[in-house]
């Protein structure tokens, strides 16, 4: 096709990374595609977003994704509080973490639920496909109780549901998807990009070369057959908001901090994400029923980014200037006499 | 208290000893915790203070909250001295549960202040003792229910104030100033210093040899605990990002920073706070937090003690091999493990010097006085941003918790240093960028800011093995170019830390080198020896690595005792590893027991050695 | 492969070399990692082993799971030198991407089989070519599509072994032993072989001087990899709770147990498992886990690399304070930080050695072959039950995850040491227990287990200071008497750790120091040095803290040579730090890059500094 | 009164511990005095039991009962790794676990949720006072959002439900109680001794120097005001069942691993405690009419503790003779073999 620029003047092939080494059909590297689609589309600069990761293959992907972006592979596990001293330091950027089951749901929970607790505005992608792919297909704490994988044999541990985490830690963006559904993938970041606050997306994303098997509910064939998500989600940027038209009994709408939509066709039965309540039912159901629930599970807009609740200066703090940053002489003088 | 005499004191009997002793003892005010003795302890070092005597107070506090012995010690020095001391002469003691004790460790001669209400023995005749009357004293001041512990304390203090001639105006002014001018607190508490001192005058005649007298020798100085002082040097160096873990004796350095933050660093546009302070869930998160922040661009910080450092080994590796800034305190407390949380001790010199697996070498900066904890505290971050690297600054327990006198803290002249930071103009103008590519043959890279604008700026900081570029490389001559870079970098430092304080003695024989909380005790210890006729040079290192000063001086000694308080001898072995050609010249005068050091310790010790 | 050939080899032109070149060569198999080749190349190795020729086996991976270029490498060699060499003699290329580089690296008059469906240019005449024709023979043998990679692979094993004289029969007895005797996959695979050798006998003249012979030097032998020697090991050595936490290179030894442990382990009488091994949430969890069971009497261990040990850190420390015996397993790779997984490294040493704050000297143990993985792997538990104690097992990537020859390994005669235990009997003899009293001076006190039916036996374990009976003290003297006696016990460790392999030559001018799997090339670097007249003696360090032999060899030689694998000497280091009187006889021969050490490096190392 | 003694022959000074250095009025005191009762009562050897905990006062408790039980006062935040280990050695023996609301839902969230998913069967109880008391009354994650301490200042974050935590990490007995309650401290504490899972008990114990003001959610003034117990709880032992008789309309009874019984007798209205969702939804609504719900919160029997999951020899690890813990010389041989 003939190169298309974005309104920031930029072509698809500004956001692209570098060459995956990711394994075929890894579902990590779908994710990527849509997360460079995705600010293409939303005409991002890459010099406003900051990748985050922990460690893992998910945690390598932000390395074949935007190249024009700062990223910071940290360490296994601790995304959570590298990515909230940088939002910290700098609010003016945004934030696309992306992490494993292995990196949040084992090492990493703590951060995770504290992260969440200070509503730390990022997007937090969880790649969740069961196993620790890059040390060779472990079981994760989000693999199912008795799962078998050969030359590792049975898992006896109840699995950690990420979602239901999210919920207990009061996160205000809870949404579920699945690496083989790239269009709701899409969707989602979205509507993450524009949430402020932190935004959890879990999104099952087959290791094609551990965990794939049709038994396993982290596989693409799994997926394919139990996918059943709760509304068809549609995000409409602020200046396109004029133009959309929609069914409004059909559908409900959701509007973010920036003032831009999301709209939710409602399928068989209507769903309320804003429902705290039903979002944790929904989960519960979807355990029960080993049904591969996806959508916006859950957002509520109203709780104060980190940032906020601190109180802090618009300014990014990396940009104060030095006079901002050292108080005065006399200052000093002042306060000394109170130790006289 | 646990520590007993071990020298000796003038006895009572011993005429040459009548004529009084001015303005030099040490006086411990036995007490048990939680029952608020903080203001009373606070009033009287604060009036002897400002009556222009050189005082110093130590609390000897346990880990606990409320209902253990607790000692605070102020001694007084005519000649300025600030080191702890072996000897009490003056026990102020509240607390009956460990009377005898105390009162055993009473040097002869010393005099007892006890409440009239104990059920003890007096089984010292070499003592002088004062009953105090608190009980009555309470009776007659009738103060409100929930601060009876409180006011009860202030007896002590007008009674003592009235013996030794401490002036009553200034326990007044020193409480104006503890309750901020508050009338009604300083009123009520005056009230029991009067009515104390007013009995005391009544009923008690004079019979020890203990007075204090105007001097002026605190003209224009402060009195400050550690931890403040290196709170404010934090927020004075531009600290925008303070991520934290309650931990003792660490805590209340964030805490002042918590405090001064707002009345220091509120943006008055827009009242806004230009800094912001996060209590992480633990270490691991607070130091991740600091290093995205340094990643970022922001002067971050954490502060700690040592089982927060070994949380923070995995991430101190991080930030040294991706070259993140980061200014990392740790207030030391006596280990191994959880150890004792309330002791002093300088045992993690060695541990954070190679803190992180693999080959690391971390830069320390060694903080010997309040002073030093105030300029340390901007200075790192200058340091940090230059070198791109943590910086430890390693303070203890007895620096960062007591109060000790200074001149006032010099504002910093120099304006701060960021370090090599390029901007999307300078990009623009290099027409290229390579991260880790040393340009300048210092081994000090290049870096850029999340957010800058320009297409060249961004790189990926990873933990993993990169080239120039930050890109991932398995190349084994990738590897080692980056790793000579490193340790052409980590000797680089040398030049950006302070140098170590020197003074050579006339004719020295011996020489000691030393760094912290200890530098008072050698002081005093120098003086000492040198009027026992033994003169000594004293080098007080500042930071690790070493300077070129420190080899010449190393150089210039054969004898060389290395003075710390650590089991291993743990600064002894970081110079034997610098100074190979003369790892036999370093003796080891270690001492670790959780009490600071003493002059006399160090004195018998070198003396013994030296054969005097 | 991304080292380049330091060191020439003979070139074909030269008539003096027409003798063919027997047993003696190193072939590299250049793949795709993903691809399966390890069946391939096992069988490859396995047939020459069989074949009575000394073998060793080292695969050199990325940090990933497909597609990227892996390299493995076989060293035959008719002096059973088993170490690294930097001169490839035959490369069998199965990666286009890679080959041109690979091509480069081969060794003058060297061989190079590669696919014939290659684009590439052979741009090299001094090596000799054959082309495979894999996809030709894939369509001829026709198998299963899945199958079909690891098939392909088996095409240059036929061809390979053809063209070398590697005995077929050998090739399906190690396909045998590979699949456990299943028949299918040995046809599968054989169909393969047998038509790609049938093949090149009657396409392929040999044109090089490479071939094998059968030799009987591998009598008895077996092949292995230090991972899972040591899991044996500690198989053999009671462990009960293996807690660990996936990391590369140290999950294969955790794996190997958790392989064996059923059909060693399981009670015969009801079935169930004697044993634990529990993947932890992460590395703290690990530890924790392991000391837990230590404490209640269990034989623990962890096993982990670099990123795992630093967050080890404050659990160590208390196991060493708490005196908690644990084992914990390091297979180091490179660091600092994430580093590089998939490299080997011994980094680790100076920080292990003072792993947690405070003050701190831990045990480590240091394997230098498989064999002393296995026997290192139950004697860890003895010493760790013995010193009440973490003990850490030094091993690393090379040694670890590569394939070894070894003399079978010996079943532990001695029965096992479980330390100073007092049962319910015990104290109702003795009466009274003290759990950190000195009883016998070694300054190793005695313990009792939780579910000792006493009511002496309890007693609180704790990190936080204590007394002879585990009690809260902050006493000074209980923090200094119980510092005394743990480093009483540090020195009591060095009568129950293993003693260095010592190899003094006669007229030895220079003395080699080093530890771990750098042995095989210092010990084919001795006899090449001894053959240029620069006789060598040798002490392999295999633990810390060091014994008197250890002592005793520093002393008697001038010029200490310390070879590791590390960027800071640390070894080295730790020597001066033990014997400062000799700091300056230690020289550092440290190379780091990745990649295991290799004699012609050593060699020309020391012969330039000996003058030779 | 005369000392009578129990069933194992001992009188309650047998279960003392070392005089208190907590603050008077500390929660935690009344606690540990609970459960010395309980262990007493129910006639528990002190030798079989282990007493762990992490730091904090909270967990310096152990040293103040049970002197002649072994004990392992560990690292901050890292009890559960350390009891897994300890149960795994022997798990003939019964742990009692105290930790505080720092230890737990800061520094040892991620210890503590999987200690659960392993279903490590150890009592665990948290002695919440929603502060850090031992390091002088920072919050912890488990203050209320705007809470107000003076000289601290406000926490601007959600606070962690350990509950919630516990329901999500599927725990199999969940309890909330309250130290100014100590009837029902001693039963919950009956019942968690005789459940073979993990049993979390989330024990309000009010820290009266640092947190005990009437507006804390953590205070005496607070608990005895807000308490409402959702059923009178009696734990009834093995040998005692016959002799109890009760109302079978107005009580529901639920059998422990052991055989022996809780009663639970309704209030005004019935609860479920076998329900799941009951479980959670009871624990939304406390948080939502800020009501201190307490007692037996949710119990499940069926999930396998950690031992018969791993399938673990009834014999104490600690106690095997060396013949069991070291194979035969033919076994490594016949091994070796494949080796050649
Ligand atoms: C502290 C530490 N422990 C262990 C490892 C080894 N490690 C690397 S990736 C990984 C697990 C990754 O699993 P997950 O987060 O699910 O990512 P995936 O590879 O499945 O995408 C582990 C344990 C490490 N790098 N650091
Ligand atoms: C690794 C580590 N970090 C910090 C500390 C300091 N510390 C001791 S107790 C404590 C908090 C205790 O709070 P909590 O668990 O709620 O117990 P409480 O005192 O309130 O009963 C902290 C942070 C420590 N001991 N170890
Ligand atoms: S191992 Fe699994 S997770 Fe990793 S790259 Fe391959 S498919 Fe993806
Ligand atoms: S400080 Fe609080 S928690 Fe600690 S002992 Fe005192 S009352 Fe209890
Ligand atoms: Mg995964
Ligand atoms: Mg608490």
């Amino acid at each position: 096709m003939a190169t298309t620029l974005n309104l920031v003047g930029l072509e698809k092939s500004d956001y692209k990374g570098r060459p995956t080494t990711l394994c075929q059909g890894c579902g990590h590297n779908s994710i990527s595609s849509q997360i460079m689609a995705v600010c293409y589309e939303l005409s991002i600069r890459p010099e406003d977003i900051i990748k985050l990761s922990g460690i893992g293959c998910s945690s390598k992907s932000p390395a074949y994704f935007l190249n024009r972006s700062h990223g910071f592979n940290s360490l296994h596990g601790r995304m959570p509080s590298v990515g909230t001293g940088a939002l910290v330091a700098n609010r003016a950027i945004r934030a696309l973490g992306v992490s494993g089951d292995g990196d949040t749901a084992s090492i990493g929970l703590g951060q995770f639920v504290h992260a969440m607790r200070r509503n730390v505005p990022m997007v937090y992608i969880i790649e969740n496909n069961g196993v620790y792919g890059l040390t060779k297909g472990q079981f994760s704490a989000t693999a199912d109780r008795g799962q078998v994988l050969k030359k590792i044999g049975e898992n006896p541990f109840m699995p950690v549901d990420l979602c239901l985490q999210a919920m207990a830690a009061n996160c205000g963006f809870v949404a579920r998807s699945f690496a083989g559904d790239p269009k709701q993938v899409k969707e989602l970041l979205k509507a993450a990009l524009s949430f402020e606050g932190t935004a959890v997306l879990d999104i099952i994303s087959p290791c094609t070369t551990f965990n794939n098997a049709d038994s396993s509910t982290k596989s693409y064939s799994w997926g394919k057959e139990h996918e059943t998500p709760i509304h068809d989600i549609t995000y409409v940027p602020v200046r396109a908001e004029i133009e959309v038209d929609y069914d409004p009994g059909e559908t409900t709408t959701v509007e973010l901090h920036d003032g831009s939509l999301i709209l939710l066709k409602k399928l068989d039965e209507s769903y309320d994400p804003t429902d705290r309540r039903a979002a944790i039912n929904l989960l519960e159901d979807a355990t029960e029923s080993q049904q591969l629930v996806t959508g916006l599970i859950y957002i509520n807009r109203d709780l104060p980014s980190l940032q906020d609740a601190e109180n802090m200066i618009e300014t990014p703090l990396a940009e104060l200037a030095a006079e901002q940053l050292r108080p005065s002489r006399e200052s000093l003088e002042a306060l000394l006499a109170d130790y006289r | 208290m646990t520590e007993v005499a071990t020298r000796p004191a003038p006895s009572p009997g011993d005429s040459s000893e009548r004529e009084p002793i001015v303005n030099d003892f040490s006086m411990v005010v036995a007490t048990v915790n939680g029952t608020g003795s903080q203001t009373s302890n606070m009033a009287l070092i604060r009036a002897l203070f400002r009556m222009g005597i050189p005082v110093t107070g130590k609390n000897l506090f346990p880990s606990n909250i409320q209902g253990l012995p607790t000692w605070f010690t102020i001694r007084t020095s005519a000649e300025g001295y600030s080191a702890r001391r072996e000897t009490i002469e003056i026990l102020v003691a509240m607390n009956q549960a460990t009377f005898q004790e105390d009162l055993a460790s009473l040097a002869p001669g010393g005099v007892c202040f006890y409440a009239d209400d104990f059920t003890v023995q007096l089984n010292r005749d070499d003592v002088t003792y004062y009953a105090m009357p608190i009980q009555e004293l309470i009776k007659e001041v009738q103060p409100p229910r929930q601060l009876k512990d409180y006011v009860a304390n202030m007896a002590y203090v007008g009674i003592v104030a009235e013996m030794l001639g401490i002036d009553l105006a200034e326990v007044r002014g020193a409480l104006e100033t503890h309750f901020r001018g508050k009338a009604k607190p300083v009123e009520l508490n005056m009230q029991m210093v009067d009515a104390a001192a007013e009995w005391a005058r009544e009923h008690l005649t004079k019979q020890d040899l203990f007075r204090v007298e105007r001097d002026d020798q605190t003209e224009g100085l402060i009195i400050m605990d550690g931890n403040t002082a290196g709170a404010l040097g934090a927020l004075y160096g531009g600290m925008s990002l303070t991520a934290w873990y309650p931990i003792t004796p660490a805590s209340s350095l964030a805490e002042a920073i918590r405090d001064y933050a707002p009345q220091l660093r509120t943006d008055p546009e827009t009242g806004k706070a230009t800094y912001s302070i996060i209590q992480a869930e633990d270490e691991l998160a607070a130091i991740g937090m600091a290093i995205g922040a340094g990643w970022a661009g922001a002067r971050a910080m954490t502060s700690t003690s040592g089982p927060g450092i070994s949380l923070m080994a995995e991430f101190t590796g991080l930030a040294f091999f991706a070259e993140i800034p980061v200014v990392i305190w740790d207030i030391q407390r006596m280990g191994p493990s959880t150890g004792l949380p309330t002791r002093t001790s300088q045992g993690d010199i060695l541990f954070v010097r190679f803190l992180g697996h693999g080959d690391t070498k971390n830069v320390m900066l060694l903080p010997g006085s309040i002073g030093e904890c105030f300029e340390f505290g901007w200075r790192a971050f200058d340091i940090a941003e230059r070198l791109q690297t943590p910086v430890f600054v390693l303070s203890d327990l007895d620096l960062g918790m007591n109060l000790w006198m200074s001149p006032p803290f010099e504002y910093p002249e120099a304006p701060m240093d960021r370090g090599k930071v390029l901007s999307a103009e300078d990009l623009e103008r290099l027409g290229s960028f390579a991260r880790y590519k040393d340009v300048d043959g210092d081994g000090i890279p290049y870096r850029t800011l999340p957010g800058t604008d320009h297409p060249l700026a961004a790189w990926f900081a990873r933990g993993t093995g990169h080239n120039e570029h930050a890109v991932y490389s398995e190349r084994p001559d990738d590897w080692v170019s980056n790793m000579e870079r490193l340790w052409r970098k980590t000797d680089t430092a040398r030049s950006y830390v302070p140098e170590p304080i020197l003074d050579e003695m006339e004719g020295a024989e011996a020489a000691l080198i030393s760094y912290g909380s200890t530098d008072p005790a050698i002081t005093e210890a120098r003086d000492r020896l040198k009027e026992d006729g033994l003169a000594t040079s004293y080098m007080r290192l500042r930071a690790v690595p070493f300077t070129e000063q420190v080899a010449a001086f190393v150089e210039a000694h054969e004898r060389i005792y290395v003075v710390e308080m650590n089991t291993d001898g743990q600064m002894r072995q970081l110079l034997q590893l610098e100074y190979p050609q003369y790892a036999t010249r370093f003796i080891s005068l270690n001492h670790n027991d959780g009490l600071p050091l003493t002059a006399y310790w160090i004195s018998e010790q070198i003396s013994a050695r030296e054969g005097n």
